[in-house]
């Protein structure tokens, strides 16, 4: 296997919104704060089988998720998305299923282990 | 985008102040008006809030005027793109140089890269014996100029590829149709 | 003007002996330096070319391509399907750019009006007698007619002569279980022929008749049998020779194709895997200029439905009653793993053919780890001397390609022309093209060109390598000899001597080459990875086997050991591995299903030390897992955990074994010549007086040699027509 | 009488004496949680039987009650057609008194659904396998 | 009503050729394929007679080393003549004389028409049909022989003494009409001639070849008609005043 490229070289981008990490980190922390204060609203108006607290748990492993994105257009991008599914789950454009997904309560575990994953025959 | 941008830019403090009470998370940024500047026919006067800068800082206060920014490593875009995570992290891409058909002598879809994903999690359809898959990607078929825009490209999406290196030309030697008829040479082995 | 002319050519006389005189002397030393190179335009561009360069070659160089039928840059000059007609500026006529040296100058147009319009009187003349079958033909969607009357042709039809005459019509030729013939779609571009003749050096094709009456056929009612034979349908540029075996299966567009890697032989062509739900339809030559430059052997072009029989899809242990009964996997590895376990060290490993290095490299480790040193191969090497610690002593080590520059070839108990067909095509070539000479010791063969057949008496060998023997005078003058040894020849009980032997024989022809780049010595093998295994570290010592008494055997994909029940110790017990059920599985105490080269993204390394890999071009069947897989989950199992869990990591750890396994694509040269030799020359057996034997000597041999291709229909159907052709008077 | 409600008192008492006492009254209330009363208008060859009393409003007034063996395993689907069709109103003719009703030897037998049973219908493949197993000797 | 009986089996006939087969074949009238025959097959031993043998080796030594396969024509020109017409087996004698694959042999027996490849009588009548021989009255002539020997086109007799055929021209225009039996050409020819050349080849003898009419060979019939007188001298026709 070839061994994978680091390539580097600064280059001269258009930005999305912000024009530096610190703006960007701004950006995140508003957007968290955003769907932080419509949690309980969220519960309540949707009607989900989960607590607000486990809501907000939900949300910060979301942002932990990418917490180790530096590039500020990634992490545009990733509040762009952010914002417009806020924007779509405060309109009540989205029902409940679309909710629950967050959590994906019917989603199997896939096996991890080599065992595991050489008896059912996944990759 | 260039909307989003430019509005963010005309907005002044007062508005944003608004919007952050709001869901939006648009926040201040420091500019001018940089058509304002492009404009101006005159030297521009010099600005004391920018003499007293290190060069650092105006190369920075230089790309907030121009509306870019420096991107010092190639961009991973794997989490926006949508692709699922485990399609990200197991796959291998092979980038490589489709060979001629043997079938044909026509040389047309060579002589430029591919990437391709290995096969998996396909199977026969048990009703209709058709072909099934749960490989959203497997369709995927794109082309490059060249190898390393394909490795940009991977590298980008975050797949591991490797590079199946192109094989071996071959010098073409100077074909005669005068070696049919050479009287002391094994090539005459034909009729025609 | 009368005056002018004469004048000329009396200047011409005048001038010509001096100018004579170069050439003369260029052809008759054949030292003249590099002629200068020639300028010429293809449509404008300027382009600088060999003399002698063809108008349609030069075209190639700057990108134009000119359409053709007749012209394959492999076989000879035809010039007769004039589809290659181009305009050359200031000439009255077309030129036909397949035959057409270039001359100084020249400008060439490829698109003129001109050009055009020859391109279209000739489409129109071959589909006046061609059928409007495309729908029922199986070249239809990579058929160069189809493609080229799209590109050039007329867009509509001036052939009103149905009434009256008609279409040509001709009969279909039966030329063997391989090919299909539809010969009224022929366009007599004579691809074929040239091929049988050149390349194949069969020349059972040919045309017969003249005029519109001419056809393409055998004449008398015979089968083109020949190892290559599959090729002339790629070259067929129509529908009139198609595969038999695929014929009405798909259409090109519908198959997924998948690049790989033959293993059929230990050749390692790269070919095109056609699949379409889960199924291989075909398989395609890839061209590599390095290996199979674009043909590919009949068996493994055609033995690919032996991937679809006697396959191994569930693991099977052996019950009370002593018959093996499907297990799930979990079953099959506890009491694979309670044996090892027990075993406590006492296991033998045996690997075939047609085990990649992942699983080689794993098994190898799981072996080692349970404290046995057992691994071996099938095939049987000299141990002594430098045995297989040398790579130089068991690698093709000047590799497939260069081997048609040769002058001189020596084979010695080899068959190339059944045991690698394409190496062969290569010693064609240079027997063709080069004048190469043959000389050949072992059993009289037919090898479809001619040779010098020395004996069979080994011995030859010795007095060879001591100047006895009368061959040395023209080995000696050799510019760039090649000696061949066949993988046969080292399994016999004086092996060693042989090869050491061979070595000094070819040490002393290679301290007079000036090329420090060929390579006089040269071994052959027979099955696809057996390089990768002696670079892993397996011993070629099957014989010890029975005498160690091991309480385990292990037979990865290991069916051509001859090994039986009776030559064990009484309860031994046989783990089979593999993907088809053949010698090994039915011996077999526990089998655990493999998969073949087609479903997997594995690592062969041919003859010539060439490291290529596989890729996946259809799901496994049923529950057989890839290889290096089950040798990892079965480490876990006894205990011995092997530290890989990935592609990648296997790689590594391959990697680590033997670097050159994980450069794909390159073949790692061997050195140590000297020292194999030196090594060698220690051992000083006798060699044996028993004649040199080859295990395939006829056409008959070639077609069914290991699981995949015994458990193929379509060669059980080539041996049949080998058998029938035998019995015939042509 | 009917000022204290007696008649229906009487019409309770010969509900349960039809039904067979007053245990099996009992059960058949466990079983079908009710107790109705109606003219017996068939059985089919099942055990079902077939009960209909205008004096309930029409829609009501035509049941079933589900052969013995059935328990409370009872579904719908363990109807036949022929009597499916009384009991829905598509034909006021019970089967066994309708001349006019299709009897021929190829007509298939009735079977309940077997969803859930072992004898419930699995998908199978019905494309021809392309791999051939090997079998051991 | 006699026409319309007419049209409609002109009609009928049309539907029945279209049914049996949609277009004429205008293929020539030998196999470019062998198929095995009692006459025709390996196992029929064919050898070259001792002297034909020395014309072989005669033939052979004609040809430079290097290009002995252009010895091919000649020899089947050989085979032919000695056993009347050209057998596989003689073909293979061919190829193995000159050290080439049976299939060249094959190729090139094919590819000309006169070596003929199936059994044919001991004379063989080419009439030769093409314009000035047909404007001759050629025609007459073929009707002759077929009448007289009792064959089509194509055909041989029962006693394998007369094969007939009709070829395009034999470049004997200025004596047509004629024939060509075997090697000899029968020219200048009537009806009449051409029952006494088939009279006497039945009997055994030899015909005298040439024109039938009395001309030596190419000749004006009867006296020259041109350059009778003596050739003019030098500064014939020049006008005088030059």
């Amino acid at each position: 296997m070839a061994s994978q490229a680091v390539r580097g070289g600064a280059r001269q981008v258009k930005p999305l919104l912000s024009l530096d990490n610190e703006e960007a980190r701004k950006r995140a922390l508003n957007l968290y704060k955003a769907w932080y204060r419509q949690l309980p609203y969220i519960v309540r108006q949707y009607d989900i089988p989960k607590s607000v607290e486990q809501c907000r748990q939900r949300l910060r492993e979301e942002f932990k998720k990418h917490e180790c994105l530096t590039d500020v257009r990634v992490i545009d991008m990733l509040i762009i998305k952010g914002q417009m599914e806020l924007k779509e789950t405060v309109h009540v454009w989205k029902q409940k299923g679309h909710i629950m997904s967050y959590f994906k309560p019917t989603a199997e575990p896939k096996p991890t282990d080599f065992l595991s994953k050489f008896l059912q025959g996944v990759n | 985008m260039a909307s989003v941008i430019l509005r963010s830019r005309v907005l002044t403090p007062k508005y944003l102040k608004q919007c952050c009470a709001g869901i939006s998370t648009s926040v201040s940024r420091y500019s001018d008006d940089v058509e304002v500047a492009v404009k101006q026919r005159e030297a521009p006067l010099i600005r004391k809030e920018l003499a007293l800068l290190n060069s650092a800082e105006l190369e920075q206060k230089r790309q907030h005027e121009e509306g870019t920014i420096t991107v010092d490593r190639p961009s991973n875009v794997s989490v926006i793109t949508g692709v699922p995570e485990e399609h990200i992290k197991s796959r291998r891409v092979r980038i490589f140089m489709p060979a001629k058909n043997a079938m044909q002598s026509g040389t047309d879809n060579t002589g430029q890269w591919e990437m391709e994903f290995e096969t998996r999690e396909r199977w026969e359809n048990p009703l209709m014996g058709w072909s099934s898959t749960g490989d959203p990607l497997s369709n995927m078929q794109l082309q490059f100029s060249t190898k390393e825009d394909a490795i940009a490209f991977c590298e980008k999406n975050s797949w591991p590829w490797f590079v199946q290196e192109e094989p071996p030309k071959k010098e073409a030697k100077p074909k005669s149709y005068g070696v049919n008829f050479s009287w002391n040479k094994r090539t005459r082995v034909s009729t025609k | 003007m009368l005056r002018i002319t004469a004048q000329k050519s009396l200047a011409g006389a005048k001038v010509s002996p001096k100018h004579l005189f170069p050439i003369f002397s260029r052809s008759s030393t054949d030292v003249a330096k590099k002629p200068e190179k020639i300028e010429v335009f293809i449509d404008d561009k300027p382009v600088l070319v060999e003399p002698g360069t063809t108008v349609l070659q030069a075209a190639a160089l700057v990108g134009v391509e000119i359409p053709r039928f007749c012209y394959h840059e492999r076989l000879a000059v035809a010039g007769n399907c004039r589809m290659c007609l181009v305009e050359v500026e200031k000439s009255p006529k077309p030129v036909a750019a397949c035959a057409m040296p270039v001359m100084k100058g020249w400008r060439i147009k490829t698109d003129s009006e001109m050009t055009r319009k020859a391109r279209e009187g000739v489409m129109e003349f071959l589909l006046v007698n061609h059928p409007l079958d495309c729908p029922i033909c199986d070249q239809g969607g990579e058929c160069d007619l189809q493609d080229q009357s799209m590109a050039f042709g007329s867009d509509r039809s001036r052939f009103t002569d149905i009434d009256f005459s008609g279409k040509r019509a001709v009969e279909d030729k039966d030329i063997g279980p391989l090919i299909k013939t539809i010969m009224t779609r022929c366009i007599h571009c004579t691809r074929c022929i040239r091929f049988a003749s050149e390349v194949a050096g069969i020349d059972d094709l040919g045309t017969t008749g003249r005029g519109s009456d001419m056809q393409v056929g055998t004449y008398v009612e015979k089968f083109f049998l020949s190892e290559l034979s599959g090729n002339v349908i790629d070259l067929c540029p129509v529908g009139a020779l198609t595969s038999k075996p695929y014929s009405f299966t798909a259409r090109p567009w519908e198959t997924r194709k998948t690049d790989s890697i033959d293993v059929l032989d230990a050749v390692g062509s790269n070919i095109v895997v056609c699949t379409r739900t889960g199924d291989v339809l075909r398989i395609l030559p890839r061209i590599n200029e390095d290996i199979n430059e674009e043909w590919l052997s009949d068996k493994s072009r055609f033995a690919y439905d032996g991937l679809k029989r006697q396959r191994l899809v569930t693991p099977m242990l052996r019950d009370a009653c002593g018959e093996l009964k499907p297990v799930d996997w979990e079953a099959a590895l506890l009491g694979v793993g309670k044996v090892l376990k027990a075993a406590g060290g006492n296991i033998t490993a045996v690997a075939g053919g047609l085990a990649d290095a992942e699983a080689l490299v794993a098994l190898k480790d799981l072996v080692n780890k349970l404290g046995s040193e057992a691994v071996c191969i099938e095939n049987s090497f000299p141990l002594d001397g430098s045995g297989t610690d040398l790579r130089s002593s068991y690698l093709l080590n000047n590799k497939i390609a260069p081997a048609e520059e040769a002058d001189l070839v020596l084979l010695i108990g080899t068959n190339p022309r059944l045991e690698a067909p394409l190496l062969n095509s290569r010693i064609r070539k240079g027997y063709v093209h080069n004048e190469t000479e043959i000389a050949v010791i072992g059993p009289k063969i037919d090898l479809r060109y001619d040779y010098i057949h020395l004996g069979e008496d080994p011995s030859i060998i010795r007095q060879i390598e001591n100047g006895q023997h009368a061959f040395v005078k023209k080995l000696k003058s050799a510019k760039k000899p090649l000696v061949i040894l066949g993988s046969d020849t080292l399994s016999r009980s004086d092996g060693a001597a042989i090869l050491s032997s061979v070595q000094s024989l070819s040490r002393g022809l290679q301290d007079e080459m000036c090329d420090p780049e060929w390579k006089v010595l040269n071994i052959l093998h027979k099955v696809a990875n057996q390089v990768a295994a002696l670079d892993i570290g397996y011993t070629p010592d099957l014989s010890k086997i029975c005498e160690s008494s091991p309480k385990v055997l292990y037979l990865l994909g290991a069916d051509d050991c001859g090994i039986t029940r009776a030559d064990l110790p009484d309860g031994c017990f046989i783990v089979y591995q593999g993907h088809h059920g053949d010698q090994g599985a039915s011996i077999a105490d526990a089998v655990l299903p493999g998969i073949a080269y087609t479903e997997k993204q594995a690592t062969y390394v041919n003859t010539e030390g060439r490291a290529q890999q596989t890729l996946v071009a259809v799901t496994p069947p049923g529950l057989a897992r890839e290889d290096w897989k089950i040798i990892r989950a079965l480490s876990e199992i006894v205990g011995a955990k092997l530290p890989y869990d990935s592609l990648e990591e296997i790689r590594y750890r391959l990697e680590e074994v033997a670097p050159h396994l994980t450069r794909y694509g390159c073949a790692e040269a061997a050195n140590y010549f000297c020292e194999a030799l030196e090594l060698g020359k220690k051992t000083n057996a006798p060699i044996d007086t028993s004649p040199l034997d080859v295990k395939q000597k006829t056409l008959e041999d070639f077609y069914m040699t290991d699981v995949i291709s015994r458990a193929s229909p379509t060669m059980a159907k080539c041996v049949a027509a080998v058998q029938k052709q035998n019995l015939s008077k042509y | 009488m009917s000022y204290f409600g007696l008649n229906k008192l009487g019409t309770l008492l010969n509900i349960i004496k039809e039904s067979g006492g007053i245990r099996a009254s009992l059960y058949k209330l466990y079983r079908m949680d009710e107790l109705k009363l109606g003219t017996l208008i068939g059985t089919d060859k099942y055990g079902n039987k077939y009960y209909e009393n205008p004096r309930f409003f029409y829609g009501r007034n035509r049941w079933v009650e589900y052969a013995p063996q059935y328990r409370l395993e009872y579904d719908g689907s363990q109807v036949p057609a022929e009597w499916f069709g009384w009991l829905h109103y598509k034909t006021d003719l019970p089967p066994d008194k309708d001349p006019g009703r299709p009897k021929y030897k190829w007509m298939a037998d009735h079977t309940e659904n077997l969803s859930g049973t072992t004898g419930q219908y699995v998908p199978y493949s019905t494309t021809v396998p392309k791999i051939e197993a090997w079998k051991p000797k | 009503m006699l026409s319309n009986i007419k049209t409609v089996g002109r009609l009928w006939h049309k539907v029945l050729s279209r049914s049996l087969q949609t277009s004429s074949v205008l293929q020539h009238d030998s196999l470019f394929v062998h198929r095995d025959t009692p006459e025709d097959n390996p196992d029929v031993s064919f050898e070259f007679t001792p002297e034909n043998e020395k014309r072989a080796e005669a033939i052979l030594a004609i040809y430079p080393e290097g290009h002995k396969r252009a010895a091919m024509i000649p020899l089947l020109d050989l085979a032919q003549r000695q056993h009347g017409w050209l057998p596989i087996s003689a073909m293979h004698k061919v190829a193995d004389i000159l050290e080439l694959p049976r299939m060249r042999v094959y190729e090139v027996a094919t590819f000309y028409t006169m070596f003929i490849r199936r059994p044919i009588g001991k004379y063989h009548l080419q009439v030769c049909t093409t314009t000035p021989c047909w404007l001759r009255g050629s025609d007459d002539i073929l009707n002759t022989i077929k009448n007289k020997l009792g064959i089509e086109v194509g055909g041989t007799t029962p006693d394998c003494m007369f094969s007939l055929s009709e070829v395009e021209c034999l470049g004997a225009c200025v004596n047509a009409p004629m024939i060509q039996i075997n090697d000899d050409y029968y020219e200048d020819l009537t009806c009449q001639d051409t029952e006494e050349i088939l009279n006497e080849l039945k009997c055994g003898n030899k015909p005298r070849a040439g024109p039938r009419n009395g001309r030596f060979a190419a000749e004006p019939l009867g006296e020259p008609t041109s350059l009778k007188s003596e050739p003019p001298g030098p500064g014939f026709g020049i006008r005088s005043d030059l």
